[in-house]
């Protein structure tokens, strides 16, 4: 086994256990902390998939911006003091084992399909080569996507400001 | 050396596990994790597909930095509706939120 | 497989900083605070443990070393435990796009990352999560408030350090720390980007959470802040954290700013030391002038002034530097 | 005149627009828009009589819609049969409105009264002057419609609400008849108006058993508005409407419009095979003459006994007419049309001076009203065929008709005619001759329409006693334009081929008269003189009174058919309407919410449901193409 095959192994480990930490804990605190190291491992995939401008952006949003900002969100309304709460919904087994046909499914239709292996080198995406691309080829959806950001921003303080 | 399948495994487990929380979750901020995941899932698919089906190409990481970009804006959204939902409601679990309901 | 060698290398290295620059590093910027805080209250400071008190903070860490790990009853183990180690991990991985200097074979850096001040910004953000994990951890309502005011804190003050990163990246044209530091090789950014460094600066104290924006661990208000409740050896790790991201932002000021290691006759790592402890100084000079500030107007501060002021700085330098392009 | 004779009708239309649209701020409240209206047409209608005297005729038609291949095509006719009738329609009808005036006068809702009427009118002369069936049948309901609207004009008494409603569903019976005799003649004939059907019929288009029974249904519909027997019991109750109404609607006009009708469609009678749809007429005729007589013989109320007494010389005409005798049967209807008014007016004019309709309570109101009683015996001795007034002449030729076709008929009608002279006498007797019997008038409670506050009967005011005179002058002198000794000049203006009055021959002329002498005779004997005093005839043929102050049950049988057998068959209705229709309704309404209650698990409002479900969705489209 590669060295690259035992870290792709643990990056996808680490990914998965937190992810399930994230997705089966009572504690709902305990839930976004185990984001951190899932969003960490996911980074560590990037930087195996040669992204790594995209693994720098993962790290500063999601481990950085959106766990803080759940964790916020916790904190601002019951700070994980609902631990006697149940968590889970009546159709918790049914919604296990949707989730659990829906990996079979996707891991099957994965597995079967022969995807054609592109060719071509891989370019080194630099910020500056993503930039540009960002600005040439892709200018619609960065503008497109520059408006969405700013009415969710004007949206989320507007939801969230308290009405005095 | 790994291969597209497996991200695409990988992917595919973590699509299923944000898919679980999001359907079976009580707590809206845990659903938001949910979400969080299956877009995480989603990014490596994009982001692998990227480098072995077309390695020239800038698509794959261009899609994975809006969608990034994208879940912070709904992280941000979301997480307002459910402060104010708490403010008005005192609560966050999605089933006692039905006000509108019946 | 040279990216193995590099994750190797990251792993030495960052035992060395540990070891070496955190360690000795933090150790010293621990005594060297209590002595500039002696001299400026016209007092000794620590004298007795070593030649001029110079072996107190290792004196102290032992003293540390030694003493109980206290875990609160309703704490959460875990998230207890496990911020101790976000917080200094997070700290001490900002040092790896710092170079320090530059020798025959290239520059003194673990990884010269084409996206390294990126790498910063995303590194240094991490903190925030431990500092949240050890507030509510603790169970203790001190601890949580300070964590919550020190999110706050930091996350505000992440926003115009950001804006200076790009500023400065858009400067050199360049993510890469060595670029932006060879880009100053004839003039030092602090000459071309006054409001930008001292806007770093202000940030940058407010985002190691020290005075006059130390709200967060203060004793009057809070006793200790998000780490009231840690003892011992993981008061250590926290203090080691602060002093950590202190000195990693003291040196990323350095290498957007001073010039980073350039600077004539002494050697390059020298220069950057000597920029590096400087910096230090002022930061501890600010702590023990200023008074506190309020919480409103600290994050009033962030909003209404700094980001504006950054914003339109990096407005500027675009047009200037497109200008230039032409 | 002739030519546009369509504008007579819409006269009083125009009238009732305005009084519906303006109403009270009419000048007399609406009463002379109302009068101005149908004297108008009342004028119109004179010209339009004298023109076609003069030999005028007019008939126009436009086509209204086509049907498949068959044009339905609308417009009127003059010819003297219409002439006349819209000259009589015209005449009495302007009569009665001027005398609604002073009847109506305090009436809360006067101007209401006035609108129904012009409508009334409108109705009346839209259906003289309609030239096919479509547009008779329309004016038919029309008027039926005003019959009901007048019958029940003071609807806040229960009575006249329920005698409007009877008037109406009663009427219904003959109307939905008669609409299928005219849908028979439409279908075979292929067309609705009167000179293509006829021609049609006489081409054989339309022949035998079917024709028979095309007449009789069509019949059927006159039957029900001139209450004939067996759809007689409205009228009597009819008169719980003002006495105008009665006098214009149910005596004169409205009810003449059946015996129109069979006129009007003459040939189609005629042209049944063996008379068998002119002997159904006839007959029906003779028995209501005699029944309606027998029942105006023990009736206290003075309207009532009048209506019976319309209803009997309905009889007479309808008589008349099925005994081939068309002359006399237009003839009669004329002349009732005028006497039958004045009678009505006149007890209206009495009704209004004692606050009651109960003859009982009356009584010596000759002297106190001499105006009213001498017109009213002049309308008297017309209806009851005392030479030389107008219903002799009239009364003779249908007795004449009848003495020629059958004698049972003529056996019948003399019968009538003898027992006419009977309860006319009663009445007159009861009325104005002997002394007063009833109480302070303002005292009763029946003074609904406008009784004044005096202690004694009194003669009405001048603008009801006018009509009165007018009208007797009619009943005294009308007769003679059928006089055979002056050759019949009406004969000569209105006949029809195949179908003309015999000479009565003078044997029959004493007969008659003798009859209606002795009518008055036996009434003189028993009110009079007393001989057999009525209480007397009572107590020795208990089960004749009864019979005849029960109308021979008729009310009751239609009471107990439609009633008891009805109800019963409408409760077992409601039961099934209650248990297997309202169970099938109720049953679809159950099972939707069950199927709500059970797919409200599915509609849950959460959002994990939904994805829930979309991802089951997704795994069977998957699973499926996978399995494929």
């Amino acid at each position: 086994m590669s060295g690259e095959a035992i870290v792709f192994y643990l990056l996808a480990a680490v990914t998965l256990a937190s992810g399930v930490i994230v997705v089966t804990s009572e504690n709902i605190v305990h839930s976004a902390a185990a984001l951190v190291p899932s969003f960490l491992g996911v980074t560590g995939l990037y930087i195996l998939l040669n992204a790594e401008f995209v693994a720098g952006i993962q790290v500063l949003i999601y481990a950085g911006a959106i766990t803080v900002l759940i964790l916020f969100a916790i904190m601002l309304t019951e700070g994980g003091t609902g631990f006697g709460t149940r968590q889970r919904n009546e159709q918790a087994a049914v919604g296990a084992a949707v989730a659990a046909a829906m990996a079979v499914l996707l891991i099957v239709i994965a597995t079967r399909t022969g995807w054609t292996a592109g060719s071509g080198t891989l370019p080194l995406y630099t910020p500056g080569v993503i930039g540009q691309s960002f600005l040439r080829q892709n200018i619609l959806v960065f503008e497109g996507t520059s408006v969405v950001l700013l009415i969710s921003l004007m949206g989320a303080i507007l939801i969230a400001r308290r009405e005095d | 050396m790994p291969g597209l399948t497996h991200y695409l495994v990988v992917s595919a487990l973590l699509f299923a596990l944000g898919l679980f929380a999001v359907v079976t979750r009580r707590n809206s901020v845990a659903i938001l994790m949910g979400v969080e995941l299956m877009l995480n899932a989603a990014n490596i698919n994009l982001v692998a597909f990227n480098k072995y089906v077309a390695p020239g190409a800038m698509q794959g990481q261009i899609f994975a930095l809006i969608v990034i970009t994208l879940a912070a804006c709904e992280a941000a959204v979301g997480l307002a509706l459910v402060l104010a939902a708490y403010r008005t409601l005192e609560t966050v679990y999605v089933d006692e939120i039905n006000l509108m309901k019946w | 497989m040279d990216w193995i060698r590099d994750i190797l290398r990251a792993v030495v290295g960052t035992i060395i900083i540990f070891s070496a620059v955190a360690f000795i590093a933090v150790m010293f910027g621990v005594l060297l605070e209590r002595k500039v805080s002696a001299w400026m209250q016209s007092r000794l400071g620590p004298k007795h443990v070593g030649p001029q008190g110079l072996l107190q903070t290792v004196a102290d860490t032992i003293k540390l070393l030694q003493k109980e790990n206290i875990v609160p009853t309703r704490a959460d183990p875990i998230i207890f435990a496990s911020a101790v180690i976000i917080v200094p991990l997070a700290a001490l991985l900002d040092y790896v796009v710092i170079p320090f200097g530059t020798t025959r074979s290239g520059p003194l850096i673990f990884r010269d990352l084409n996206i390294g001040v990126l790498y910063f910004a995303a590194t240094s953000s991490l903190v925030v999560i431990g500092i949240l994990m050890a507030g509510w951890g603790s169970n203790n309502k001190y601890a949580l408030l300070g964590g919550l005011r020190s999110a706050a804190q930091m996350v505000t003050y992440e926003i115009p350090i950001g804006l200076v990163l790009v500023t400065v990246a858009l400067m050199a044209g360049s993510l890469s720390t060595v670029t932006i530091v060879n880009g100053q090789a004839r003039l030092w950014y602090i000459v071309a980007q006054p409001v930008a460094f001292l806007v770093f600066l202000i940030a940058a104290t407010a985002e190691v959470n020290r005075a006059p924006f130390d709200l967060v661990e203060a004793e009057s208000e809070l006793v200790a802040g998000y780490f009231s409740e840690y003892s011992g050896m993981r008061f250590a790790l926290f203090q080691l954290g602060e002093y950590g991201e202190m000195f990693a932002l003291a040196a990323m000021a350095v290498t957007l700013f001073l010039g980073g290691w350039h600077g004539p006759v002494l050697p390059p790592v020298l220069w950057f030391v000597i920029k590096l402890y400087a910096l230090i100084f002022v930061f501890m000079w600010v702590r023990w002038t200023y008074p506190r500030i309020r919480i409103d107007q600290m994050l009033n501060f962030s909003w209404k002034v700094l980001i504006p002021v950054s914003v339109l700085n990096l407005i500027v330098t675009a047009f200037f530097v497109v200008m230039a392009h032409r | 005149m002739t030519q546009v004779a369509w504008i007579i009708p819409l006269l009083p239309l125009a009238a009732f627009v305005l009084i519906v649209a303006a109403g009270p701020r009419l000048p007399g409240r609406g009463a002379y828009v109302s009068i101005a209206g149908i004297v108008l047409a009342g004028i119109g209608g004179l010209l339009v009589l004298g023109e076609v005297i003069r030999g005028a005729h007019a008939d126009v038609t436009y086509t209204w819609a086509v049907l498949g291949a068959r044009p339905i095509t609308v417009g009127f006719v003059v010819d003297p049969l219409s002439a006349i009738m819209l000259a009589m329609v015209g005449v009495v009808a302007s009569l009665i409105t001027i005398y609604s005036v002073g009847y109506m006068a305090g009436d809360p809702h006067y101007p209401r009264f006035f609108a129904y009427l012009s409508l009334f009118q409108f109705s009346m002369l839209f259906l003289i002057l309609a030239d096919n069936f479509l547009f008779i049948y329309a004016g038919w309901e029309l008027v039926g419609l005003c019959s009901y609207l007048l019958i029940g004009f003071w609807f806040e008494r229960p009575a006249a609400a329920r005698a409007a409603l009877k008037a109406f569903i009663t009427t219904r019976v003959g109307d939905f008849s008669m609409m299928i005799g005219i849908l028979i003649i439409f279908l075979h004939t292929g067309s609705l108006r009167f000179d293509e059907v006829f021609r049609s019929i006489q081409g054989g288009a339309l022949a035998g058993p079917l024709l028979t029974a095309a007449a009789v249904l069509v019949f059927g519909g006159a039957v029900g508005k001139s209450a004939q027997v067996p759809l007689h019991v409205w009228l009597p109750d009819a008169m719980e409407g003002p006495t105008p109404v009665s006098a214009l609607i149910h005596a004169a006009t409205m009810v003449a419009a059946g015996v129109y009708l069979v006129a009007r469609t003459y040939p189609l009678f005629l042209a049944s095979p063996d008379h068998a749809a002119l002997t159904v007429v006839a007959y029906i005729g003779g028995i209501t003459a005699i029944v309606a007589a027998t029942m105006g013989v023990v009736e206290d109320d003075i309207k009532r006994v009048l209506a019976y007494s319309t209803m009997s010389q309905l009889g007479y005409m309808m008589l008349g007419l099925g005994v081939l005798g068309y002359t006399a049967g237009m003839f009669h209807l004329i002349t009732h049309a005028f006497f039958k008014a004045l009678l009505f007016l006149g007890a209206g004019s009495v009704i209004h001076a004692v606050a009651t309709n109960n003859m009982k309570q009356m009584g010596g109101l000759a002297r106190a009203m001499p105006w009213t009683a001498w017109t009213f015996i002049a309308g008297t001795l017309a209806l009851t065929g005392i030479p030389p007034f107008a219903g002799f002449f009239s009364k003779d030729q249908v007795l004449a008709a009848a003495f020629a076709h059958d004698r049972v008929l003529w056996a019948l009608g003399a019968a009538g005619a003898f027992l006419t002279s009977l309860y006319m006498g009663r009445l007159i007797w009861y009325t104005f001759a002997g002394t007063y019997r009833g109480g302070d008038p303002h005292a009763t409670p029946d003074g609904g329409h406008g009784a004044g506050g005096h202690a004694q009967p009194h003669e009405s005011s001048a603008v009801m006693v006018a009509p009165l005179v007018i009208l007797a002058v009619f009943a005294v002198f009308l007769g003679w334009v059928g006089a055979e000794s002056l050759g019949n000049p009406f004969e000569r203006f209105i006949h029809f081929a195949g179908a003309e009055t015999p000479p009565g021959g003078f044997g029959l002329l004493v007969l008659s008269i003798a009859i209606a002498v002795a009518g008055w005779a036996a009434a003189a004997a028993i009110y009079v003189w007393r001989i057999v005093p009525s209480e007397t005839l009572r107590q020795a043929l208990p089960w004749a009174y009864t019979l005849l102050a029960r109308r021979y049950y008729v009310d009751d049988v239609y009471a107990w058919v439609f009633i008891g057998v009805g109800g019963v068959v409408v409760r077992l209705a409601g039961l099934f309407d209650r248990y297997v229709i309202d169970g099938l309704v109720n049953l679809a309404g159950w099972l939707a919410r069950q199927v709500g209650l059970g797919l409200r698990y599915i509609q849950t409002g959460r959002e994990e449901t939904y994805l829930l479900l979309v991802f089951l969705g997704v795994i069977v489209i998957v699973v499926v193409r996978l399995v494929w």
